[in-house]
Parts: C-alpha cells; sequence; structure tokens
C-alpha cells in the first residue's frame, strides 16, 4: 500500500517538473516562465522527496530529505525573486497578445 | 530492463553536458559563456555521482558551480569596467587555424585509440586493491581521506603549499575589485540564513570525512562558497577577520599544522608523516581541521584578489 | 521498485534536457539564470533518486550542498551588474 | 561494446581537445580562462572514468583524491590567471 502512494506521489512529482521545464520553454514572456519555474521548484520537488521518504522508510533519511525540500523552497523563493528584480529594473517586456 | 535504463541515462546526461561544454565556449557573449559554464559545473557534479565519485561530486558542487562562476562573473565585471566597450573582433580563418584544428583532431583520435585500447585489451586494475587492503590501518574509513590524508599525505601537504603560493602571488600583484552594492531586504534575507547553514555544512562535512563521502577539501570549499556569497551581498570583508595577522595565520595554518605533526613525528623516530596507528585519527582530524580553514581562507583570499583590510576600510568611504 | 525509480530518473534527465533549450535560445539574460535554477532544482531530483538506485546515502549530502550553490550562484549571475544600476 | 567507462572517458576526450582547440586560437583573455576550465573538466573526467570499476564495486580512490585536489588547484590557478591579467592590462600608475 505505501509502495503505491510513493509511486502515486513520484507521478505527480514528475508531472510538475515535465510542465514546468516545458512552462520554462514555451511561455511567451519572462515572467510567466519565472512562474512556470517556480512549480517545478517547490511542488515537483516537494512530491518527490515526500515519495522517495516513503520508499527509504528510514527516519534518518526522511528527516534529511525534508532539509534539501526545504532548503529549496527557501532558496528557490530568494532566486525567483533576485531574477524577477533583476528582470524588471532592465525593464524586460511584458507579453502582449 | 536495468541496463537499457543507464544506458538511456548516460546518453542523456553526455549528450547535455556536451551540449553545454561546446556552447560555452562557442557563444558570442562571454556573459553567456559563463552561464553555460555555471550549468555545466551544476551537470558535472551529476556525472561524478553517476560514475561513483561522490567526494569529487561535493568539491565540483561547491567550486565548479559556486566559486569558479562567482570569479569569472567578478572578473568580466572589472575587465568590462577598465576597457569600455570590450573589442570583439572575430579570429579569421587563417592557414594556422586550420592547422590547429586538424592537430587536435588528430590529439582527439589518438587519445581516444590509447582510450579504448587501455580500457579493451590491458588489464589494469590500478592501485585500488592495495588501498583497500591497506585501509583499517589508516585510521578512517573513507579511502578517499585515506589516500589525502595518509597514504599520500606528503603530496596533500605539497598541494596546500600550492594553494599558500598561489595567494601569495595574487597579493603580489595588489589588484583590486571594484565591491558589491550592499544588498536589498531579500538578498540579505538569503544570506543571513543561507551563510550560517553553509557554515554547519562545512564542519558537518569535515566531520564524516573520516568516514563517508567529505574531508578537508570538500569542506574548506563550502565554507569559501559562504564568504563568496557574503562578498556578493556587499559585506567587502567577505566574513573574513579584520585584523590582517589573524588573516595570515588563518592562511598558514594548515601548512603549519602538517609540518609540526610530522616534523614531529621524525622526532618520535618514525618517518614524516608516519602516523602511529592509535593515533593516526586524531592526527587526521587535526590536520584536516586546520587544512580546512587554511583552504577556505585561501579560496576566499583568491577570490576577492589582493585587497588587505585597510584596503577594504577605504573602499568602505568612498562608494 | 527498481524499475520504476530507473523510469523516474529518465524522466527527470529528459525534464532537464527540456529545460536547458531555454539555456541556448536565451533571448535575455534572466532566461538562463532561469534555466540555470531549474536544473538545480532538477540536480537535486536526479542526486536524490540516484542515491536510493546507487545505494549511495551520502548522494542526500550532495544535493543539500548543490542546492544550497546552486543559489549561490543565481546571486552571482543576477549580482554582476548591481554597480551600474545604482540609484543614490 | 561500449562500457561505462569508455563513453564517458571518450566525451571526456571530446571536451578536453575541443577545448584546448579554443584556448590555443581565441585572443580574448577570459575565454582562454574559461576554456583552459573546461579543458581540465575534460581531463578529469578521463581519469574518473578510468577508476570506475562497474555497478557493484568501490570506485578506484586514487584518481579520486588526485582530481580532488586538482580542482582546489584549478581554481586558485584561474585566480592567479585573472590576478595577473588584470595587472598587465592595468596602465602602469605607480614607478
Amino acid at each position: 500500500m505505501a509502495e503505491y502512494i510513493a509511486m502515486a506521489l513520484i507521478t505527480t512529482g514528475l508531472i510538475f517538473f515535465i510542465a514546468g521545464s516545458i512552462g520554462l520553454l514555451r511561455l511567451p514572456d519572462l515572467y510567466t516562465r519565472l512562474h512556470a519555474l517556480t512549480k517545478a521548484d517547490n511542488v515537483g520537488l516537494g512530491m518527490i522527496v515526500l515519495g522517495l521518504a516513503i520508499i527509504s522508510g528510514d527516519l534518518i533519511t526522511t528527516f534529511k530529505l525534508l532539509l534539501v525540500w526545504l532548503f529549496v523552497l527557501a532558496s528557490s523563493a530568494a532566486s525567483a525573486h533576485l531574477i524577477a528584480q533583476r528582470a524588471r529594473r532592465r525593464e524586460r517586456g511584458l507579453w502582449k497578445p | 530492463m536495468e541496463a537499457l535504463i543507464w544506458t538511456v541515462f548516460d546518453f542523456l546526461l553526455i549528450t547535455a553536458m556536451l551540449a553545454l561544454g561546446w556552447s560555452a565556449l562557442s557563444t558570442h557573449s562571454l556573459r553567456r559563456g559563463i552561464a553555460l559554464f555555471i550549468a555545466f559545473g551544476l551537470l558535472l557534479s551529476l556525472v561524478w555521482v553517476r560514475l561513483r565519485a561522490p567526494d569529487i561530486a561535493l568539491a565540483e558542487a561547491a567550486i565548479g558551480t559556486g566559486l569558479t562562476g562567482a570569479l569569472l562573473l567578478a572578473a568580466l565585471r572589472d575587465e568590462e569596467s577598465a576597457a569600455g566597450a570590450a573589442s570583439t573582433e572575430k579570429p579569421k580563418n587563417t592557414i594556422a587555424d586550420y592547422l590547429l584544428i586538424a592537430a587536435t583532431v588528430i590529439l582527439a583520435l589518438i587519445l581516444g585509440w590509447a582510450l579504448i585500447d587501455a580500457l579493451m585489451n590491458r588489464q589494469y586494475s590500478g592501485l585500488a586493491n592495495e588501498v583497500f587492503t591497506q585501509l583499517d590501518r589508516s585510521g578512517v574509513t573513507n579511502p578517499v581521506t585515506a589516500v589525502l590524508l595518509n597514504f599520500r599525505a606528503y603530496d596533500t601537504f605539497l598541494e596546500l603549499a600550492v594553494l599558500l603560493v598561489a595567494v601569495l602571488g595574487i597579493r603580489s600583484l595588489n589588484v583590486s575589485r571594484r565591491p558589491y552594492l550592499k544588498a536589498g531586504l531579500v538578498l540579505s534575507g538569503l544570506t543571513v540564513w543561507l551563510v550560517p547553514v553553509l557554515i554547519v555544512i562545512s564542519a558537518y562535512l569535515l566531520w564524516v570525512g573520516a568516514h563517508a563521502p567529505g574531508g578537508a577539501f570538500q569542506s574548506g570549499a563550502v565554507l569559501a562558497a559562504a564568504g563568496v556569497l557574503l562578498r556578493l551581498s556587499g559585506y567587502h570583508g567577505a566574513g573574513l577577520p579584520a585584523r590582517i595577522v589573524i588573516r595570515r595565520a588563518l592562511m598558514i595554518v594548515g601548512v603549519l599544522v602538517f609540518a609540526i605533526i610530522g616534523l614531529g613525528l621524525m622526532v618520535l623516530g618514525r618517518g614524516f608523516l608516519e602516523y602511529p596507528l592509535a593515533w593516526s585519527g586524531s592526527l587526521i582530524l587535526g590536520i584536516e581541521t586546520a587544512a580546512t580553514l587554511s583552504i577556505a581562507v585561501t579560496l576566499i583570499m583568491a577570490f576577492l584578489a589582493g585587497e588587505t583590510g585597510r584596503a577594504g576600510n577605504q573602499e568602505d568611504s568612498s562608494c | 521498485m527498481s524499475t520504476f525509480l530507473g523510469i523516474t530518473l529518465i524522466v527527470l534527465a529528459l525534464s532537464l534536457c527540456i529545460g536547458l533549450i531555454r539555456i541556448f535560445r536565451g533571448p535575455t539574460i534572466e532566461d538562463r539564470i532561469m534555466s540555470v535554477q531549474l536544473m538545480g532544482t532538477t540536480g537535486v531530483g536526479i542526486l536524490l533518486v540516484l542515491g536510493l538506485l546507487m545505494d549511495m546515502p551520502a548522494s542526500i549530502d550532495i544535493a543539500l550542498v548543490l542546492a544550497m550553490l546552486a543559489a549561490v550562484s543565481v546571486v552571482a549571475l543576477t549580482r554582476r551588474e548591481a554597480e551600474g544600476t545604482k540609484s543614490g | 561494446m561500449l562500457s561505462v567507462q569508455m563513453i564517458y572517458g571518450l566525451a571526456g576526450v571530446l571536451l578536453f581537445t575541443f577545448a584546448l582547440r579554443v584556448a590555443l586560437s581565441q585572443v580574448a583573455f577570459l575565454r582562454r580562462v574559461l576554456a583552459i576550465n573546461v579543458a581540465g573538466a575534460g581531463l578529469f573526467l578521463v581519469f574518473i572514468s578510468a577508476a570506475y570499476k562497474g555497478a557493484g564495486q568501490p570506485a578506484d580512490p586514487v584518481p579520486h583524491a588526485l582530481v580532488l585536489t586538482g580542482i582546489v588547484v584549478a581554481f586558485s590557478a584561474t585566480a592567479l590567471a585573472i590576478a595577473l591579467a588584470r595587472r598587465l592590462h592595468r596602465p602602469s600608475d605607480d614607478d
């Protein structure tokens, strides 16, 4: 049972990763691409980390995995802000449909 | 199935790596090239894990991605501000250029053939067996640390001396880097949180280096990354102690402790750096702690390029 | 289970390659920085899966360091021209 | 018959020789430094792929130790080269 939950979680994570990558590739302007990117960072990795934690079934490993996710969350939030700030400062255009 | 998965993964990894390495060197804009080089470093640390070289992956993640990229970007910034518009004349394809291409193609063929021949036809086991049979007499259980700090400690000692000489060279050139602006709210938030975490990770890597991937070089590189982050966020001293005497002491402490222990063992009637078995674990940890501090300070000084504490203060007032 | 993890690994690597196209295409440097950021996160995912598949517990430590240093290099890339936009 | 060692090793050879050509043919200094760093990475790749001993076994630690110190030394050599170039191109202000 636990295995199936883990597989479902990882599959969801993979969908977010793929969606993030395709979004980064296909979306029309910089800010929408940034939006796509942060989904992969936050949800994608989070789901994979939860799935892997269930598979490993080890308390220390689970703790370390969650720590990795927490660090990625915090640093990717700051990085996304820095990128957007830099883009605004240099007046990168918005997408006009 | 298993084999197929690995083959596909290797193929994807190598393609991405070659594409990044190739385009990092052939784009027209140097800034773009450096961004590609940073991505190349990130990918390379995945390759090291795939090839079961976790110690190298740690060092590559810290140096190849963080430090070298930041150093090249700082150098580019200085160069642009010094030269104004960078000269971007394209080199023409001359006869010499074609000869060079031909020569490197021949070199690639020779090296490739040599590699294939060595892997297919020679039975060479390397020194792995020697290392693993002697491992329990080294005082540590991580084979890479055993090689670095025990079997070939002599080499590591000289390596630290090489680092020291490189930084002395950089300092004596007396060039200065322009400092960065003070960080905004979000960046300083990231910095005050990330720097302590990097210091803790560095200490952790130093400690586990005895039995798991980690050790002085990896730990020092992570600590240096913390210093570089401080510098990027506008702390001009990069977190180094302000007093020059202390900086200098930290720079040489690795070589010093190495030499004292090596010579002390000679006084006690053993070879240079030939640890007694009962003490080797503690001696290695002592040397590694000193070496970590020295490596970190040396790498940060290399990044700062010849700035003394006093010059740093002057810059503070000037901008 | 290991086959499932293997397929996970391949999908992650594919996702990394797709994200890489943006770093070649640009057009602005910010796009390239975003691609570096995505590579860092996908790389962390790949390292975590690799650690389980290759039975190499240390790869979690490497993932941790990689995540931190990807952030540092994004800072380095975004900080470069802070000087020029000095606003008093 | 391509083994893991061989494909990664050949990729390393390719990176090394291509980067070597760029390093020799470029004029701009920072480009050369970048190329030499990539060439070094290719060389490290050849070493480490030769040290790989297959899925189950631990790899040969001696090349690992060599490459580990190599990475650190390469960084400080890069920093030294950049400082030298800066000094070289600076208009002589003193003496």
